[in-house]
């Protein structure tokens, strides 16, 4: 069976005041249906930059320079605007934004809102106009009843800054769901909560993806939520994919110097807290050859000149490293 | 040079150019352009242009505006008609004066009617004249010394007696000035004691020609009158009188130009510029009526102030202006030089007399012997204009320049005429020259040169040159206190050759009044008291 | 919402005691005495001192003010100097007019300017933009007077399709006055002939009058979009699948028109202003033109009604504007 | 300075406007010696009346017989003054008000931004119109009308900055190592508070050009035989629709010199600081 998700060699530059960025250069990654996939790179590594071009809304500046993004066997790349709007948001991939608070339009009602993408997005179950409505706000209270937002019958008639963040936070995996996509894509969904929250809502995620049979790409910079979460984790950095495998994999063995080096930030592992020294790279000018060979400790002087290729190790992952070379 | 052109090029877009040469275009083409609005079709409204006065009560207004409404809506007991000005028998059949000029009757009209078809009788004459001596505003100035409330009487119904407190010759001139209003319809709406003053300002209550529709009265902005078929005069002399006056001033001079070409307005005001005239004479619609008035226009100068104080002075500055220069060329000849302080057209002008013409040279060799006498020719004067006015603004800005090639400094400043006036009450506030116009509140020679130089009016904007020559007071004086005009005018002749001596002022012309007509206007009759504005001969053709 | 209201309400009353005595004290300055000017032409000394008794010029300041503010406080004007009518019906009989050409320019500048202002934003940086912004800043600096003449020329002349001046036909009889507003006049009298009519004359002061408030609008709607677009919720609301056009127009632009709004109750009071030129050129029956008189010929009861009346309209507005803010941004009620 | 007039640089319209505001400089300062008759500031020539465009007179002549492509030209000097004088008066005015009432709190800060309101208030046009008429009308009592209604502005942007400013950290700082009231203020807050001001100035500049040409235009503003733009327009009205030219050529210089200052002022107002979108 393919993949439902499938990323190969995506190139996306943006032109800036300065100059042609290269956000993101050859980001290879493979979402099997049915299973979580951790996306993890520190900020400014292009998370955000690949999740716009899968949803197909990058900044009027950007260009697809290279690559494609398979969904369910289909170049997305070559889909318009239209197609994009009729086949794919909502209804095939729901999307879970990051800040669920500036997520939401402040001057309209929740109600409002979730309905406008049902609208336009929800199965077409034969019924029209009012009938249709009403089984919208109904399969809404519904889900949001499973999402124990309180009140959920009312919950429709307020408005965004009337609810706590986490429950924000529902409401707004309630709308992603609202529309019955195979795939949903989760952008750091649980940094603005605090800690009890985040991990009620990861808990919620794991739990809805084996009741709707779906798949979850999930975003984030913190491999303790991809520990706790994730089947597959895709490491990327200055806009490649670095190491990619199964979490158990990658976890219990990284082979790439960087993400031996995040994990080695990571609070919970961490000996002492070291951070990684130097900076990512900027996208205006990309070095030669490794694009972490400035940061990294084992760098060796052809790091410096030639770019590695991703090769497969021995645990299963894919590393795009010289020393696998 | 052509550099600067070049530079100033492209800087205008070629769209705003092209909407420039459009208009343009359009100016010469638009005569031809049929407008849906141009209500030409309707053949019984006359839509005026006359400006509208303040507020419509005749006993509270009394100026040009006010003029040309009452002279449609109401009633006097003599009027003045014609050209030149006749005063004749209106409401009165007739008139008698006692020997002293202190007495004097007037014979009303049997069955006069009033537009709510009450009767017109001496004591709504007598309610009048006591009504407007109560209020005593501007119509008043002419009676308030002379005439006592108590003393206007009507001794039978159809006979009004007027007890005057000293002989007053232009008495009579002064006449036309004052409505007859209908006591009946104010009393009603008098409001603590106020003579139905508010109510008044709003609404007709006359016996005119035209009645006013008070629905169809905003201030300054619009008034209809509708015809009043039993007026006393009868229309056996106009088959086809328009049967409503719609008054719709208009207050851009652009405007009124257009609106005229394009059947909007039946009339323009009457006080169209000069440089208008050819293109509306062009016109496939429209034409301009030129008339000559009454209307002096003068340069004063405060007489108190030096270098004015200076007969030589003052001959010099009378000398440096471009009289011709102004008709011809500014105005366009529609006006006549006129070096008297009158009308040239008024009787008591010496017509040997000889004024003065424009002469630089001349002008400096007063100005050197005004500055042997000592007379501060040097200093920086001024001269005040009425800056919406601009004809004023354009005589004072040739005079400036003209004075500039003798050495002379003089400034313009733009006033108002409220400002003015309340400046000329005081001869240290009046400033070194100022320009306006004396129109015809009465034809008398002491609308002008009575009221001017009269020492006895220093304080009032008429008299503001300040001038005092006890031989021309003494001569005024006897002037106004005879009746007849006979022993009246050597008078004047004598007090006039006296002042133009004196050259207090500069006197430059008697207007031509330019008014804009539709075709469709015909038998128009004119008067210089209100200038035309009666329209009981007036027909629309077509 | 009525608590709000009526707070703001209670709040412009010292604004305007203070407008009062300012205006009250620079108009008295002036030097021109009324009572000359109010005698007209024709006036003799002995009538001006009559005046200036009948209408108490000749008394101290302070206590001119007392009776003034005490006659304001139930809303008599006084008399003017020069029309011997009361300025509080000249007002009554104006302000219709003037406001029925301000509603009218407003609306034309809003129904055209945020569709412009959108597009602007929308095509931030380009040409399309460039030329909005051009194009709506040639509208503040046009003369309006000048503009008015083109206007004329090109629609009452060359074209014959509106009527040059005035607000009805003189051949139009007008409907019986209920409001005072033309328009609405003639719908009550069911006068369709005289509504058509009044609509046309409308049109080109209208026109001329929106032209200023227009780029404003564009301006104000073109940052506030712009401002908007940057929020994340656009770019959640395009990932989820808003057709564009709903996203745009009422999702985004809904978010932008604050700053459109505070506009909008600004540009009411410059209107009335503004106006003024605009009234003379096409005859329009309202405040400006009477304001216009009122300072050429001096007549301060009417000069000072007409500060407070536009300063109460620019109060009564802002308030209304507090009002709209609060129901575009339901955040803000919250915390009224 | 340097990245921000690089993005001006970029911003076509703000480009234009500044081409434009230097253009009309510089016809400020060398007016009389590029005007082909400078001597028509003041001359009549009663035999050239009202001339049509030509290549004499490439604007025309008006009602005098004076070039008005020469009276164009010198306008732009007396226009420049009056609006640099009016708007340098309400800063003068204004922004020392604003910082007192933005540093100081109490019943001081609260009178001056009450005045400030109640000022703002009174209809902008009536008091510059009623003021021109208590000084008798001069291109003088138009300035001081102008500046008396305009200066409010400053003191609302100078008191929003201040207020804002001197409840950040670095003012705090500075008071926590002692540094005098007039010091914070003149050389932190006022440097900081400055950009709005000038925007709001560029802006005010073009502003005060067009009401300025309005107060002509009801005979209130400058008085002949000055080459005032404003002036010349309200003269013409009286030729016109016929003499077109009277009106339209100073109309256009005011529109062109009104448009730059205007485009200028957005320009740098889109770049210097998002927050003053809101404050008008």
């Amino acid at each position: 069976m393919i993949p439902l998700l499938k990323i190969d060699g995506l190139k996306v530059s943006i032109r800036t005041d300065d100059g042609m960025a290269q956000v993101l250069d050859d980001i290879g990654l493979t979402l099997e249906r049915g299973r979580i996939l951790g996306v993890v790179g520190e900020s400014g590594c292009g998370k955000s930059t690949l999740i716009r071009a899968v949803m197909g809304i990058l900044p009027k500046a950007a260009a697809v320079e290279g690559g494609h993004i398979w969904f369910d066997g289909e170049n997305l790349l070559v889909f318009s605007e239209a197609e994009l709007n009729t086949r794919i948001r909502s209804s095939g991939i729901g999307f879970i934004p990051q800040d669920p608070l500036q997520a939401l339009n402040p001057v309209f009602k929740v109600g409002t809102q979730l309905l406008e993408t049902m609208r336009r997005h929800a199965p077409d179950d034969g019924s029209r106009g009012r009938d249709r409505q009403r089984r919208h706000v109904a399969r809404l209270v519904d889900l949001l009843r499973r999402m124990q937002v309180p009140d959920p019958e009312t919950a429709l008639e307020r408005y965004p800054h009337q609810f706590s963040g986490g429950q924000r936070q529902r409401l707004l995996i309630a709308a992603a769901l609202a529309c019955s996509p195979t795939l949903l894509i989760a952008d750091e969904p649980t940094t603005a909560l605090d800690v009890t929250t985040q991990h009620q809502i990861l808990l919620l995620l794991r739990e809805l993806v084996g009741e709707f049979g779906l798949s979850l790409l999930f975003v984030t910079h913190d491999f303790g939520v991809v520990a706790e979460l994730c089947d597959d984790l895709c490491v990327i950095y200055a806009g490649q994919t670095v190491e990619a495998g199964t979490v158990q994999a990658v976890l219990q063995a990284p082979s790439h110097p960087y993400t031996r080096a995040l994990l080695a930030c990571h609070p919970d592992r961490a000996t002492s807290f070291v951070g990684i020294p130097g900076l990512v790279p900027s996208p205006l000018a990309r070095p030669a050859g490794c694009q972490f060979a400035d940061r990294c400790g084992e760098a060796l002087p052809r790091c410096r000149t030639s770019s590695p290729l991703p090769v497969k190790t021995r645990s299963g992952a894919n590393v795009r490293c010289v020393q696998y070379a | 040079m052509t550099k600067a052109v070049r530079q100033g090029g492209p800087l205008l877009g070629r769209r705003k150019m092209g909407g420039l040469a459009a208009g343009a275009l359009v100016a010469g083409a638009f005569p031809a352009a049929t407008s849906t609005f141009a209500q030409a079709a309707d053949a019984s409204t006359f839509v005026s242009g006359f400006a509208l006065p303040m507020n419509l009560d005749p006993h509270q207004v009394y100026d040009v505006p006010m003029q040309s409404m009452m002279l449609n809506a109401y009633d006097n007991l003599y009027r003045y008609e014609g050209d030149p000005p006749e005063i004749v028998p209106w409401l009165a059949e007739s008139h008698t004066v006692s020997d002293d000029g202190l007495s004097w009757e007037f014979k009303l009209r049997p069955n006069l009617k009033f537009h709510d078809d009450s009767p017109l009788t001496a004591d709504d004459v007598v309610y009048s004249f006591r009504r407007m001596l109560a209020l005593a505003l501007a119509p008043a100035g002419a009676f308030l010394k002379i005439l006592k409330p108590e003393n206007v009487t009507a001794p039978e119904p159809l006979l009004v007696r007027f007890k005057l407190e000293t002989s007053y010759a232009p008495f009579l001139a002064a006449i036309p000035s004052i409505c007859i209003v209908n006591p009946r319809a104010i009393k009603p709406n008098e409001k603590n004691g106020d003579w139905g003053k508010t109510w008044l300002a709003s609404n007709g209550a006359g016996s005119g020609a035209y009645r006013i529709v008070p629905e169809g009265y905003r201030p300054l902005e619009y008034l209809d009158m509708e015809i009043n078929e039993g007026h006393f005069k009868g229309w056996s002399d106009n088959a086809k009188p328009v049967k409503k006056i719609a008054y719709r001033p208009t207050k851009e001079t652009s405007t009124r130009i257009l609106a005229l070409l394009n059947g909007t307005l039946d009339c323009t005001d009457p006080n169209l510029p000069a440089d208008q005239v050819e293109q509306i004479n062009a016109s496939k619609i429209a034409f301009v009526q030129k008339d000559i008035v009454m209307r002096t226009f003068v340069v004063r100068m405060n007489n108190t102030k030096p270098p004015f104080d200076n007969l030589n002075a003052r001959l010099c500055f009378a000398h440096a202006f471009n009289y011709m220069g102004f008709i011809n060329d500014i105005l366009g000849g529609y006006a006549t030089r006129d070096p008297y302080p009158m009308p040239e057209n008024l009787w008591g002008v010496p017509k040997d007399a000889k004024g003065y013409d424009y002469d630089l040279k001349k002008a400096k060799e007063y100005m050197a012997k005004a500055m042997a006498e000592g007379a501060p020719m040097k200093r920086p004067l001024e001269i005040h204009v009425q800056s919406e006015n601009e004809q004023s603004v354009q005589g004072a800005q040739l005079f400036q320049s003209e004075l500039a090639q003798i050495g002379i400094n003089l400034k313009v400043v733009g006033n108002i005429w409220s400002n003015l006036t309340t400046a000329a009450a005081k001869p240290e506030t009046t400033p070194d020259m100022w320009v306006h116009w004396v129109s015809t509140y009465f034809v008398d020679p002491e609308n002008w040169v009575g009221q001017m130089y009269d020492s006895q009016f220093h304080g009032t904007w008429k008299a503001s040159s300040y001038y005092k020559n006890p031989e021309v007071d003494v001569l005024l004086r006897k002037a106004r206190g005879l009746v007849k005009q006979e022993e009246r005018a050597p008078l004047y002749e004598q007090a006039i050759r006296k002042i133009m001596a004196d050259s207090p002022d500069i006197w430059i012309y008697n207007s031509m009044q330019l008014q804009g007509f539709n075709k469709r206007v015909k038998g128009r009759r004119f008067c210089t008291v209100g200038q035309g504005a009666e329209l009981r001969w007036i027909t629309l053709a077509g | 919402m009525l608590r709000f209201v009526l707070r703001r309400c209670a709040l412009v009353l010292p604004s305007l005691l203070g407008l009062l005595v300012v205006t009250f004290l620079l108009i008295h300055a002036v030097p021109s005495d009324p009572a000359v000017a109010m005698a007209g032409d024709a006036a003799t000394p002995e009538q001006i001192a009559h005046l200036r008794q009948q209408y108490g010029l000749d008394r101290p300041m302070w206590e001119q003010f007392g009776l003034y503010l005490g006659k304001v406080a139930s809303f008599d004007f006084g008399e003017s100097a020069f029309s011997h009518r009361p300025v509080a019906l000249d007002i009554v009989q104006r302000l219709p007019a003037t406001l029925e050409l301000t509603f009218a320019s407003l609306l034309l500048s809003v129904l055209i300017g945020v569709p412009l202002g959108v597009v602007a934003a929308l095509k931030h940086n380009s040409w399309p933009d460039y030329a909005l912004r051009i194009f709506s800043v040639l509208g503040v600096a046009v003369a309006a007077f000048w503009f008015a003449i083109m206007l004329q020329f090109l629609f009452s002349m060359t074209l014959g399709w509106l009527p040059l001046r005035g607000d009805l036909s003189a051949t139009m009889s007008r409907p019986p006055v209920v409001t005072g507003f033309l328009l609405l006049d003639s719908l009550i009298a069911g006068r369709w002939d005289a509504f058509g009519d009044a609509v046309r004359h409308l049109f080109l002061p209208a026109v001329t009058l929106a032209l200023g408030g227009l780029a404003t609008i564009v301006r104000f709607t073109r940052s506030g979009v712009l401002d908007t677009l940057q929020h994340d919720f656009v770019l959640y609301e395009r990932a989820v699948g808003y057709s564009r056009s709903r996203l745009v127009w009422i999702y985004v632009l809904r978010n932008s028109l604050t700053a459109t709004v505070t506009q909008i109750g600004l540009l009411f009071g410059g209107l009335i202003a503004g106006g003024v030129v605009v009234e003379a050129i096409f005859d329009w029956p309202g405040i400006g033109s009477y304001t216009v008189q009122a300072i050429l010929t001096g007549d301060r009861q009417v000069m000072l009604a007409v500060t407070l009346l536009v300063g109460a309209v620019y109060a009564m507005v802002n308030i209304l504007v507090d009002v709209v803010h609060g129901l575009l941004d339901p955040r803000l009620m919250g915390r009224a | 300075m340097r990245p921000i007039f690089a993005r001006l640089a970029r911003d076509v319209p703000a480009m234009l406007g500044l081409g434009i505001v230097v253009f009309v400089l510089l016809l400020a300062v060398l007016g009389p010696w590029i005007a082909p008759y400078p001597g028509d500031a003041s001359a009549s020539h009663l035999l050239r009346r009202l001339k049509p465009p030509s290549l004499d007179y490439p604007f025309g002549t008006d009602n005098l017989g004076r070039d008005i492509f020469s009276r164009v030209i010198l306008g732009a000097r007396g226009a420049l003054q009056i609006a640099l004088a009016v708007v340098v008066a309400s800063m003068l005015i204004g922004v020392p008000l604003g910082l007192l009432a933005g540093y100081r709190s109490g019943w001081l800060s609260e009178t001056i931004m009450r005045i400030t309101d109640v000022v703002l208030a009174i209809p902008q046009l009536v008091l510059a119109l009623a003021l021109a008429q208590l000084l008798s009308p001069s291109l003088e009592s138009a300035m001081l009308a102008l500046s008396l209604t305009y200066w409010p502005f400053f003191t609302r942007i100078v008191y929003a900055e201040t207020r804002r400013l001197s409840g950040s950290l670095f003012v705090d700082a500075l008071r926590g190592v002692g540094a005098g009231t007039s010091r914070i203020v003149f050389l932190h807050i006022l440097p900081n508070a400055l950009s709005p001001v000038i925007v709001r100035a560029t802006i005010g500049l073009g502003f005060t050009i067009l009401v300025a040409a309005v107060l002509g235009f009801l005979g209130m503003g400058a008085t002949p035989p000055a080459p005032d733009w404003g002036l010349a327009i309200a003269e013409s009205r009286t030729y016109l629709p016929k003499a077109w030219w009277y009106a339209a050529f100073p109309g256009v210089a005011i529109l062109i010199t009104v448009m730059g200052f205007n485009l200028l002022g957005d320009g740098l107002r889109d770049l210097v600081d998002p927050r003053i979108r809101r404050s008008r």
